[in-house]
């Protein structure tokens, strides 16, 4: 092949991609459809269910204080320290809880693993970008909450190629 | 009039106040749009520290694409640029290096710190080799979590940096 | 247990580790991999040891003299071509520190699958003067090339020094390392 | 085996031009003209580790590759960790490879500790380990055409590439680190309906990317830059122990999914790519048609897989390997051969892990490949040889 038209062939195929759909995610008007609710762990069967692993959702309702997240964080990252709570909770005698800093965590998922009481799951939620390093450490009460996320952008193939609808 | 009020001695006076006045009138206003400038030009240095330049290239990619935000793609040279996305680990054979490249960047100029290992060590917190952050080296203006962070917190990141930028004062650097 | 091998508590693993001796019985060797091991132990008697004969891994240990003629012999005789790894083990009970050649081949299609442990053992110093105590070893880099980089590594990470390197500077570490050689197990990292 | 090499640091050319001085700049020795350039740390070109280039004018007499900028320890820190946590950290030097630089470490475990894997698991873990490779080199290519000055081949495979970033996620829930893989399994099942959307992506994805011939590997530009660059010669490639793309653009086939096949591979059809040219263009080539291999490989392993079963078996808490046990491990990462050697002497955390990574490996071919090279094809020769920094140092 010639130099010309191997050069009008490359430019060629670059100019047809005038015509296709724009790939762009427009971030924040929209946002990435994820599998599920995040990531969650069945310690029943040892398997873990499909999901975003993003910050972690507790239920103060299950949490014994048994710290046994935060022994499988020791290895890690260090991320998760157990906080004196003030409120009583039938299951929880020591009145401790998670505490996560995310300035270290690295969002491995062991601790949701490690958890068997159904107490700590991951959420869609990763928008967690701050001033401040304090900003970045969770205390239980924030991790309680549910985060709102509207998620619903989602890749589509067709003949003119992918786009984000 | 003017021209007896004003005399040799005193010319300096003069201009000084006249300076004062212009600065009261039009201060304010040329701050906005000096910040407005900045907020929509940051130029990234292209310095990768670790592994966290693959999300950086992706946030730089079609699918999330920065420059949206007029964070232009890191290519120019550091003298040119004013901002520095720290992405990743900084060992001890990289901390003086990523201070010069801080120190040879002109002002006003910016620091994101991404991904865990930048902002507390992370995963590396007991290793012989790594710094505990980047506090130490540089001042932080905004951190992004992750290990590594997805794009779009990257660009949460960028978004709270610009927020930040038309707070400051313009003038504290010109 | 539900979930996990995650919990590291010494105190929840109550059973004591006993010791026990790896177990003597004969089992039946793999005949390829046995058939490499012995055309070593044939030519050089007892100057050499088989560590392990395992499915398509062989370990063969030699003493820091013998070091240079044995993989003199791989490359010729074996077929062997390059290495793929050098790893220093250190053992401070037995005062030595073990260096790991994993040597693989291209050229010889029947050995694709294999690789030949050859290892050999540096005395050890208490308080190291890398380069300059009787951590040493004969270089391999002038039968296998590919083993440069490597040495230059396992004498930075261990302190090791291999006589006849060309190049034994510093690799990976920082310009100003004053410390004990890192992977040593006396070197300890901080909090643990 | 009869010439000898010289080392990295003796190596020299010989040009006739060496010898002559340029007039009237008052010179008055050979060496005076030579000039020392130190590429990166902070360098577009260099990524995270320093070549001390000396030039001649135009033409490259020595390169001496200066790595460990991000030298962590991980080798280190390994034996103060169990088996279960070293799998977030033995991850990271490739992160955007991060299951088959697991995979040996996961392969390892399960030889020391004895453990048989379902059959779903197997079929899992190949797919994961596939569309990672994809990731993999859709990232190098992208960085490629950036070295080439060629901004196209960045946005198209960078874009092309969260195309299957999404099936991961799918999969594993996160973008890169996926901490998926675990000794005795993965950590968990598919998402339903999976295999619809993994098959429709990744016959998109192979569309796509045979368009790139006719913009990057048939583009006369690109072709006159990287041809004839940097060339290896198979007896080099052998001697110096290069692995992966660099060693087979030299000619050799050697592929460990075929050669020394692990999980369930000996059951798929592989094909392996093999150039003799051995010359820049080669090695930027083989990748591109790996990932087309790859696609083939998918496809067969979602026909295969069994559609229901267990995917991990339950292990003890701080599994114990046997008294002084050693294993080493290897499979085909992105780059190449990537293996472990794990010494184990029955405690929970291993007494010894070494990581025999490609990256390393391919790295002391560099000197050779740039000696006589002009400095501009620098770039192409270096990002060639699937060089990645973070994981060298580890």
């Amino acid at each position: 092949m010639g130099t010309a038209t191997g050069i009008i062939r490359a430019l060629n195929s670059g100019i047809k991609h005038l015509a296709i759909k724009r790939f762009t995610l427009r971030y924040p008007e929209e946002k990435l459809k994820f599998v599920g609710d995040g990531y969650q762990f069945d310690p029943s069967t040892g398997v873990g269910i499909a999901g975003l692993k993003g910050r972690h959702l507790l239920f103060h309702d299950h949490c014994t204080g048994c710290q046994l997240c935060s022994i499988a964080c020791e290895g890690v990252a260090e991320a998760i320290a157990m906080v004196k709570v003030p409120e009583e909770h039938k299951h929880n005698k020591k009145a401790i809880m998670p505490q996560i800093d995310y300035g270290k965590c690295v969002f491995c998922g062991l601790c949701v693993d490690a958890c068997p009481f159904y107490a700590l799951y991951m959420t869609n939620d990763y928008e967690l970008s701050s001033f401040s390093k304090e900003g970045l450490i969770y205390t239980p009460a924030q991790l309680q909450v549910k985060p709102y996320v509207q998620q619903d952008s989602e890749i589509k193939i067709t003949d003119r190629g992918a786009s984000h609808g | 009039m003017l021209k007896d009020l004003v005399t040799p001695e005193n010319a300096n006076v003069f201009v000084g106040k006249l300076g004062d006045i212009l600065e009261k009138a039009i201060g304010k206003p040329l701050g906005y749009a000096i910040n407005w400038g900045r907020i929509w030009s940051l130029w990234p240095v292209h310095i990768e520290t670790a592994c966290c330049s693959v999300e950086f290239g992706a946030a730089s990619s079609p699918r999330y694409d920065v420059e949206r935000f007029g964070i232009i793609e890191a290519f120019g040279s550091l003298r040119q640029c004013d901002l520095i996305v720290v992405q990743g680990t900084i060992t001890r054979k990289m901390a003086p290096r990523l201070r010069l490249v801080y120190d040879q960047m002109p002002e006003p100029k910016y620091v994101i710190a991404m991904g865990a290992c930048a902002i507390t060590g992370g995963l590396y917190f007991d290793s012989y080799n790594v710094l505990p952050g980047i506090d130490g080296v540089i001042p932080v203006d905004v951190y992004v979590p992750g290990c590594p962070p997805r794009p779009e917190t990257l660009i949460q990141g960028c978004i709270l940096l610009q927020e930040k930028i038309k707070r400051m004062k313009a003038r504290t650097f010109v | 247990m539900s979930s996990d091998s995650e919990t590291s508590v010494d105190a929840e693993s109550e059973e004591t580790p006993v010791v026990k001796k790896p177990e003597e019985k004969q089992v039946e060797l793999p005949a390829f991999e046995k058939g490499i091991s012995d055309k070593i132990i044939e030519k050089f008697g007892d100057k050499v040891y088989v560590t392990f004969v395992k499915e398509d891994r062989v370990g063969i240990g030699t003493s820091r003299e013998n070091v240079h003629d044995v993989a003199e012999f791989i490359r010729d005789a074996l077929n062997y071509d390059h290495v793929e790894s050098v790893s220093g083990v250190d053992y401070p009970q037995d005062k030595e520190i073990e260096v790991v050649y994993h040597i693989g081949s291209y050229s010889d299609p029947s050995l694709a699958r294999q690789i030949l442990a050859l290892s050999t053992r540096a005395q050890r110093e208490e308080n190291p003067i890398p380069g300059n105590d009787a951590t040493k070893l004969p270089t391999l880099r002038d039968v296998f090339y590919s083993v440069e980089f490597h040495e230059r590594e396992v004498f930075e990470m261990f302190g090791v020094y291999f006589e006849g390197h060309p190049d034994n500077r510093r690799l990976l570490l920082p310009e100003d390392w004053a410390d004990l050689p890192p992977l040593r197990k006396d070197f300890t990292i901080k909090g643990r | 085996m009869t010439t000898e090499l010289p080392t990295t640091s003796e190596i020299q050319i010989d040009k006739p031009s060496l010898n002559w001085l340029p007039p009237g700049l008052g010179l008055q020795k050979v060496d005076e003209r030579i000039m020392t350039l130190n590429v990166g740390p902070q360098h577009p070109g260099s990524g995270h580790m320093r070549l001390i280039v000396q030039i001649d004018g135009d033409y490259i007499i020595a390169c001496d590759p200066d790595p460990g900028y991000v030298h962590r320890g991980e080798e280190k820190m390994a034996e103060y960790r169990n088996y279960i946590l070293n799998i977030p950290h033995l991850e990271r030097p490739v992160i955007h490879d991060s299951c088959n630089v697991l995979y040996p470490y996961v392969l390892g475990v399960e030889e020391l500790l004895g453990i048989e894997v379902p059959e779903r698991a197997k079929y899992v873990r190949v797919i994961a380990s596939e569309l990672n490779r994809c990731i993999y080199i859709m990232y190098w290519l992208a960085i490629y055409g950036i070295f080439l000055g060629h901004s196209t081949m960045f946005m198209w495979p960078a874009g092309d590439r969260e195309l299957l970033i999404d099936l991961m996620e799918k999969m594993t829930g996160a973008r890169v680190t996926h901490a998926h893989f675990v000794p005795g399994g993965v950590r968990n099942d598919l998402p339903p309906n999976f295999e619809e959307v993994c098959l429709r992506q990744v016959n998109y994805f192979e569309k796509r990317i045979k368009e790139y011939a006719a913009v990057f590997y048939d583009n006369p530009i690109l072709i006159s830059r990287t041809q004839d660059t940097g060339v290896l010669s198979r007896q080099d490639a052998i001697r110096l122990g290069t692995t992966g793309s660099v060693l087979r653009a030299s000619g050799v086939d050697y592929d460990l999914r075929k050669k020394e096949p692990y999980d369930v591979y000996d059951e798929l059809d592989i094909h392996t790519n093999v150039m003799k040219e051995g010359d820049a263009y080669a090695r930027s080539k083989i990748p591109w048609l790996d990932m087309m291999e790859s696609c083939n490989i998918i496809r067969q392993a979602l026909q295969k897989m069994p559609k229901s079963g267990s995917v991990r078996v339950k292990l003890k808490p701080n599994p114990k390997g046997k008294v002084f046990d050693s294993v080493y491990k290897r499979v085909e990462s992105g780059r190449g051969s990537l293996g472990y050697y794990i010494v184990s002497d029955a405690k929970p955390e291993p007494y010894r892990l070494k990581m025999s990574v490609p990256s390393f490996r391919n790295l002391i071919a560099l000197p050779y490949l740039l000696k006589g090279e002009k400095l501009g094809n620098m770039p192409s020769v270096y990002w060639s040889l699937n060089y990645w920094p973070v994981e060298a140092d580890r």
